[in-house]
């Protein structure tokens, strides 16, 4: 199997978490893979693995066992350092509650993965501007988060996200912090990403809204897989 | 003095006379000379009977003395036993001390130079600086006639500018008539009185009258005396110069 | 959007907790100025006046003097060797000197004590406590005259005034008990019992000339030096002074261990107490970064999760370590600077607690508390505060790097 | 008791908080505790140098034997006045002094000497055990001496060697006698360093002829706190029911009276101290501060929430309060245990100065090169004291400042 053809891969996954006295299966033997370009959603009720898998994905968490890889790279080799790497360079991730750093501005959020990685100065202003004007933010460069609105400030994340061009965006409930029209709003800009831009996104949710627009959706039920379909 | 042992040797002296003597003083220098004549001799021999009063203690010490020049001087403790073979040596600026007791010898540094020596109103460094009177002082005559019903003549004798000495004045008196001495005075550099020598008791001693008794008061405390008390006199007798050493003080 | 300016940011989002862990930043720098300042000043001040007591900052003596000063023992060549120490870089003064124990007599008393022979010439207020604390008449001036300026506590035994008349005898460089006489021209009171009760000025040709020495011997060469910290550099110089061969040079360490024990002493107390504040402060610096790195547990787990590694992590929180020592110590200079100016210029006055007449290992000490900081304590002050703060700072950094992302997530 | 049990929750809870709060607050009450007890040791050490090396809390002379120390000017009575001050529960030595000169090979020295009474004298001073080299007296070798240490290298003797006496004895004899060096003392004072030469009590009477009586008595409190100036005068009480059987005037005099300039060094000290102190407690002050600021301010959120739910200000108030007992009770305890070890660890060694300097005397006292801490109740309750009191300072404003807001914006605050 060329694993290349996958941007996110995982094979039979477990995530065991110790809970008190007894033993959790958040993550139990899940095998997916997505592929390029998709807009894919982990749906799902609450407690039902849906965050744990996106943390799988985006090294944030190692697996009790399984393998994940990402864009080719298989996580479990990495150590710590490395996962920050993957991370930086390959995955962009939204939460639900914004966690913009509050005390850089719009501009300066958006701009903080690209320091990391080093980008020139003058390239990274060009990126961020024309992310931020992208997601609608034009003009908003020099607000602090706590200036802003919810929307606003997820359409941050969003930019933080995208601006380093990831291979994949990881979306944990992105708009369960919003109203149902800033949401309606936020999921237009995802979806013109995704088509635009082709950045594949991964959402977890349990938002119908959400749902309705992706391309393929898969069912979390007690750490399992219980469907995967595509939606015309 | 210089011809005695120098327990006289404190109280006498032989003052400086100038080389460009007036009449005045040539008369000084010649009576000086008289009561020096009394003890004039090269070498000495004497026994003396010393009395200490103080407030504390009254004891009687008997000893003999030889001196040889006016630098040398050594003295023996006769009475009481327990102090009997006891030795000061005087030799030049030194004093050694020997304490048959302990068989040892000491010498005095200069920090014991102002103690007490043997219990009595003197001092040590009054033995040393007897020698050295007549190089200190200059003497003239600061009255002559009848005091106290006596004929008398009174020298008044200055310390020299550069005399290493701590008086302001000694006043000595002395019999007209013979020149036997009377009294002498010590005055501090505010010319009040520090101490008193009296000589009483005129005796035939080696051959002349002399007193023959020698009290010392201190003027601050005028129930304590030092006496000194002359039983035999001999001058210009045969003395070798290797008594007056350190090493001879062992073998006495 | 760099680290410092990260971090810069990050450590004004509590304002109060940082001007406070600033303030006892602040405080420590306050705190160690004041007490090293007024070290600096005291214990100079009392090498300084230790040294105008006769031996100098760095002495020349003969061979085994120190440990028996006797007056047999003498240095050769003097004058020589003295204009050659004066010649050296450094050296603000070198004055040739003999001391020695004599007794001192007047027709009232005889005391014990001691002499320092002088050249008036070469003496002065600056060199010579003695001098300066002449209340009385003024030092002599003739270098083979009959002079003598005498302690008020020895003037009071012997009952002299000036003018007046004392015999001192000592013992000679051939053990010969020698006398000569001296007239009061000065009475000094340092306000040191011993020092005023014993100690005389004579003058030197005449002291040589008792003595017995030529005239280019004596016992002491006391070297006055512009900086005492440098006496060990200039013993070291002087020494090697093909001139000072046969003759032992000392630092006041050595001529007054008494005094070199009481500053060491105090020196050790001093630390010791620094040492503590210091403590103390780096733990409510720990503390203060600790809790900042407590509270952002999440932030962080979102600055992992965006790609920022554990390392750059680390270094940012010690880069607010760096900051917030920094705005400490800035403020530490802003609230020490009119205190230590207070301090160097005006003091507090002690003397109402303590009296004028201080002393400690033997040496007056000014009751008026003053500070004058060598330019090197404040660099050690400053920098050893500052290495406290990273230091302090190196475990709450090293938490935030650890911080495991997925919890940090989790936590609201 | 459910807000105490409701606090203990809390403070459980948010662990990691408390534990760095406790653990600053600990620290500073331990480096309070071990700072006061070393200052506290430094004061004693002080004046146990003074006291107990030669001194005594109290000494009694004849009138006038201080301004002159005359070998006549004797305490008649001596045995009579030691043995009443015994039965009253002081601890007292009598001792005997004269002058002389010391001679060795062929250097010499004036001399101090001191007759002391071997058995008592081991009850009101610790000299016996301040030998350098050698041994201390005993009455079987009554010719071996212990000299000051100046005075042994004044005179270039070592263990063993022969010294000669020369002095006036009391009857105004010449005092001469062989001694033989049997211990040089370490540094005492400036007096004993340059010219004591101890021996028991019986040779010196013999040597200088003193039969009875003594120039000095040297007395000790039976309890150690006991005012000194109050003992002084009952001292002196005593003394003066003996005059009345027609001894001599006596001069009754404390340390402090004796050596006035040591006294007030000593209580210049204690200012310094004071002021050291003042200046730990502002430290501890602004670290304690901080904490416990940071510990409820970072909770205000928390406390809204509290409020919202139905929790009374003065509840809120209370919990806080509360919250912040439970804290320092625990930080108290763990501070007051470590300080309490860590200043009778150097209670028992001290800290070694003598790499510094070999002996440190401050105004002719020399003073111990070991520092000692010294633990009192004082240096044990303050600091603890200090703590709860600026713990519950510190707290009043954030606690009110939560009882006050309204719980939306105590929600939201931050």
């Amino acid at each position: 199997m060329n694993k290349n053809e996958h941007i996110v891969q995982m094979q039979s996954v477990i995530k065991t978490y110790r809970q008190g006295k007894v033993d959790v299966h958040a993550v139990n033997g899940v095998s997916l893979a997505i592929e390029n370009g998709d807009f894919a959603v982990l749906c799902g009720p609450s407690g039902s693995g849906k965050t744990s898998i996106l943390n799988l994905i985006g090294g944030l968490d190692v697996p009790s066992s399984g393998r994940v890889w990402v864009d080719g790279v298989d996580l479990s080799t990495l150590d710590s350092t490395q996962l920050s790497s993957v991370r930086k360079d390959r995955i962009g991730f939204v939460f639900q509650a914004y966690n913009l750093i509050p005390v850089m501005t719009a501009y300066e959020n958006a701009e903080f993965v690209l320091n990391l990685q080093g980008v020139s100065e003058a390239e990274s202003r060009e990126r961020v501007m024309a992310t931020l004007k992208a997601v609608g933010l034009e003009g908003l460069e020099h607000r602090r988060p706590d200036e802003m609105s919810g929307g606003q400030q997820q359409r941050v994340a969003i930019a933080r996200a995208i601006v380093t061009r990831p291979a994949i965006v990881l979306a944990d409930e992105p708009t369960a912090n919003v109203d149902s029209h800033t949401a309606e709003s936020l999921l237009d800009l995802m979806q013109q990403l995704n088509r635009e831009q082709g950045i594949t996104f991964l959402f977890s949710t349990h938002d119908q809204h959400v749902i309705d627009r992706a391309r393929r959706i898969i069912t979390i039920h007690d750490g399992k897989i219980e469907s995967d379909e595509i939606q015309a | 003095m210089r011809t005695l042992c120098f327990l006289l040797a404190i109280f006498l002296f032989l003052p400086a006379v100038t080389a460009e003597a007036l009449s005045d003083k040539e008369r000084t220098t010649h009576i000086l000379n008289r009561v020096d004549d009394l003890w004039r001799g090269d070498s000495s021999y004497a026994v003396v009977t010393m009395r200490v009063k103080t407030e504390h203690y009254t004891r009687t010490m008997r000893m003999e003395g030889w001196s040889k020049g006016k630098e040398k001087t050594l003295f023996r403790v006769l009475e009481p036993l327990r102090e009997k073979g006891a030795m000061t040596l005087k030799s030049e600026n030194h004093i050694y001390s020997y304490l048959p007791k302990t068989d040892r010898t000491i010498r005095l540094t200069s920090g014991m130079m102002m103690g007490s020596w043997m219990g009595s109103h003197l001092t040590n460094d009054d033995l040393v600086k007897e020698a050295r009177l007549e190089e200190d002082y200059e003497a003239s005559i600061s009255f002559e006639g009848v005091r106290d019903g006596l004929d008398i003549i009174e020298f008044t004798l200055t310390p020299k500018p550069d005399a290493p000495v701590v008086w302001g004045k000694l006043l000595l008196t002395i019999l007209a008539d013979g020149y036997a001495p009377l009294l002498e005075r010590y005055f501090d550099e505010d010319m009040a009185l520090a101490r008193t020598f009296t000589f009483t008791d005129m005796k035939l001693l080696s051959g002349k009258m002399r007193p023959a008794l020698l009290r010392v008061v201190p003027a601050d405390k005028p129930d304590e005396y030092t006496e000194f008390i002359y039983e035999q006199l001999e001058l210009n007798i045969e003395v070798s110069d290797a008594m007056f050493t350190k090493a001879s003080l062992k073998r006495r | 959007m760099n680290l410092n300016k990260l971090a810069w940011r990050n450590i004004w989002r509590r304002k109060r907790r940082t001007l406070i862990t600033a303030f006892s930043i602040g405080f420590g720098v306050m705190l160690a100025v004041t007490f090293t300042g007024s070290g600096d000043y005291t214990y100079t001040n009392m090498i300084d006046t230790g040294a105008s007591m006769g031996m100098g900052h760095v002495t020349v003596e003969p061979v085994g003097y120190h440990l028996k000063p006797t007056l047999d023992k003498r240095l050769h060549g003097v004058e020589m060797l003295r204009e050659k120490i004066v010649a050296l870089e450094g050296v603000s003064d070198a004055t040739v000197r003999i001391t020695g124990q004599a007794m001192f007599a007047s027709a009232r008393k005889s005391v014990g004590g001691a002499f320092i022979a002088v050249d008036p010439a070469f003496e002065s207020e600056e060199n010579n406590l003695l001098i300066r604390s002449i209340v009385e008449g003024s030092v002599f001036s003739d270098r083979a005259g009959r002079g003598i300026v005498i302690g008020s506590r020895l003037a009071k035994k012997l009952q002299v005034k000036i003018g007046k008349k004392v015999v001192y005898t000592t013992t000679d460089a051939e053990g010969e008990i020698v006398s000569n006489i001296a007239r009061v021209t000065g009475i000094f009171t340092t306000g040191e019992n011993t020092i005023d009760g014993i100690m005389a000025l004579l003058p030197i040709a005449s002291v040589q000339k008792t003595l017995s020495y030529a005239p280019d011997e004596a016992t002491v060469i006391a070297v006055v030096i512009k900086d005492q910290r440098h006496a060990e550099g200039m013993r070291d110089k002087v020494a090697a002074l093909p001139e000072a061969e046969a003759a032992d040079v000392l630092t006041w360490k050595e001529s007054q261990p008494d005094l070199a024990a009481v500053i060491a002493f105090d020196k050790a107390g001093n630390y010791i107490s620094q040492l503590l504040v210091g403590l103390l402060i780096a733990v409510g610096i720990l503390n203060t970064m600790l809790m900042s790195v407590l509270e952002r547990t999440r932030e962080f787990g979102v600055m992992m999760a965006v790609g920022m590694s554990p390392k750059v992590l680390f270094k940012l929180v010690m880069v607010e370590s760096f900051w917030l020592s920094i705005v400490g110590l800035i403020l530490g200079i802003i609230i020490t600077t009119p205190w230590y100016y207070f301090l160097y210029n005006y003091g507090i006055d002690f003397s109402g607690a303590f009296g004028t007449d201080f002393s400690y290992g033997g040496v007056l000490v000014d009751p008026v508390f003053k500070a004058r900081l060598f330019k090197e304590s404040m660099m050690a002050i400053l920098g050893t505060l500052f290495m406290l703060a990273l230091l302090a700072g190196l475990y709450p950094a090293w938490r935030a790097g650890r911080v495991p992302p997925v919890e940090s997530l989790k936590t609201i | 008791m459910r807000i105490l049990t409701l606090a203990s929750r809390n403070v459980s809870r948010n662990w990691q908080r408390s534990l760095v709060t406790m653990l600053a607050m600990a620290f500073a009450c331990l480096i309070m505790i071990f700072f006061a007890s070393l200052m506290e040791g430094m004061i004693q050490g002080s004046e146990r140098s003074v006291v107990s090396m030669n001194m005594g809390d109290i000494q009694i002379h004849a009138q006038g034997y201080r301004d002159d120390p005359d070998l006549y000017t004797r305490i008649d009575s001596a045995d009579e006045l030691v043995t009443r001050l015994q039965q009253q529960g002081y601890m007292a030595s009598s001792r005997i002094y004269g002058y002389g000169l010391l001679a060795a090979n062929m250097a010499s020295s004036g001399v101090h000497l001191r007759g002391i009474d071997l058995k008592q004298e081991m009850t009101v001073t610790e000299l016996y055990q301040h030998v350098g080299y050698g041994q201390w007296l005993v009455e079987d070798d009554s010719n071996g001496v212990v000299l000051g240490k100046k005075l042994a290298a004044t005179l270039g003797v070592d263990l063993g060697d022969e010294l000669v006496f020369v002095g006036q004895s009391a009857d105004g004899y010449m005092a001469n006698d062989l001694f033989r060096v049997r211990g040089i003392l370490k540094s005492v004072s400036d007096g004993i360093d340059r010219m004591g030469m101890f021996m028991p009590m019986p040779t010196l009477r013999q040597l200088l002829v003193i039969p009875e009586g003594a120039h000095e008595i040297v007395v000790i409190r039976g309890d150690r706190t006991a005012d000194l100036v109050a003992e002084t005068a009952k001292v002196g009480g005593l003394v003066e029911g003996l005059i009345e059987e027609g001894a001599a005037g006596l001069e009754v005099k404390n340390w402090k009276q004796l050596m006035p300039v040591i006294a007030r060094m000593i209580e210049t000290a204690d200012v310094q101290i004071m002021i050291m102190l003042v200046i730990f407690y502002i430290a501890v002050a602004t670290v304690v501060l901080n904490a416990m600021l940071m510990n409820v301010f970072e909770r205000i959120h928390e406390f809204g929430i509290m409020k919202a739910l139905g929790v009374s200000p003065w509840q809120l108030l209370a919990l806080v309060f509360a919250e912040t007992f439970i804290l320092t009770f625990i930080a108290a305890s763990v501070g007051l245990a470590g300080g309490w070890w860590v200043s009778d660890y150097y209670r028992i060694h001290g800290i070694d100065l003598s790499s510094m300097a070999s002996s440190i005397s401050y105004g002719g006292i020399a003073f111990d090169p070991l520092w000692y801490a010294a633990i009192t109740t004082e240096a044990l309750a303050y600091p603890v004291i200090f703590l709860f009191v600026i713990a519950a300072l510190a707290v009043i404003y954030p606690a009110v400042k939560a009882a006050l807001l309204s719980p939306v914006k105590a929600i939201y605050y931050r």
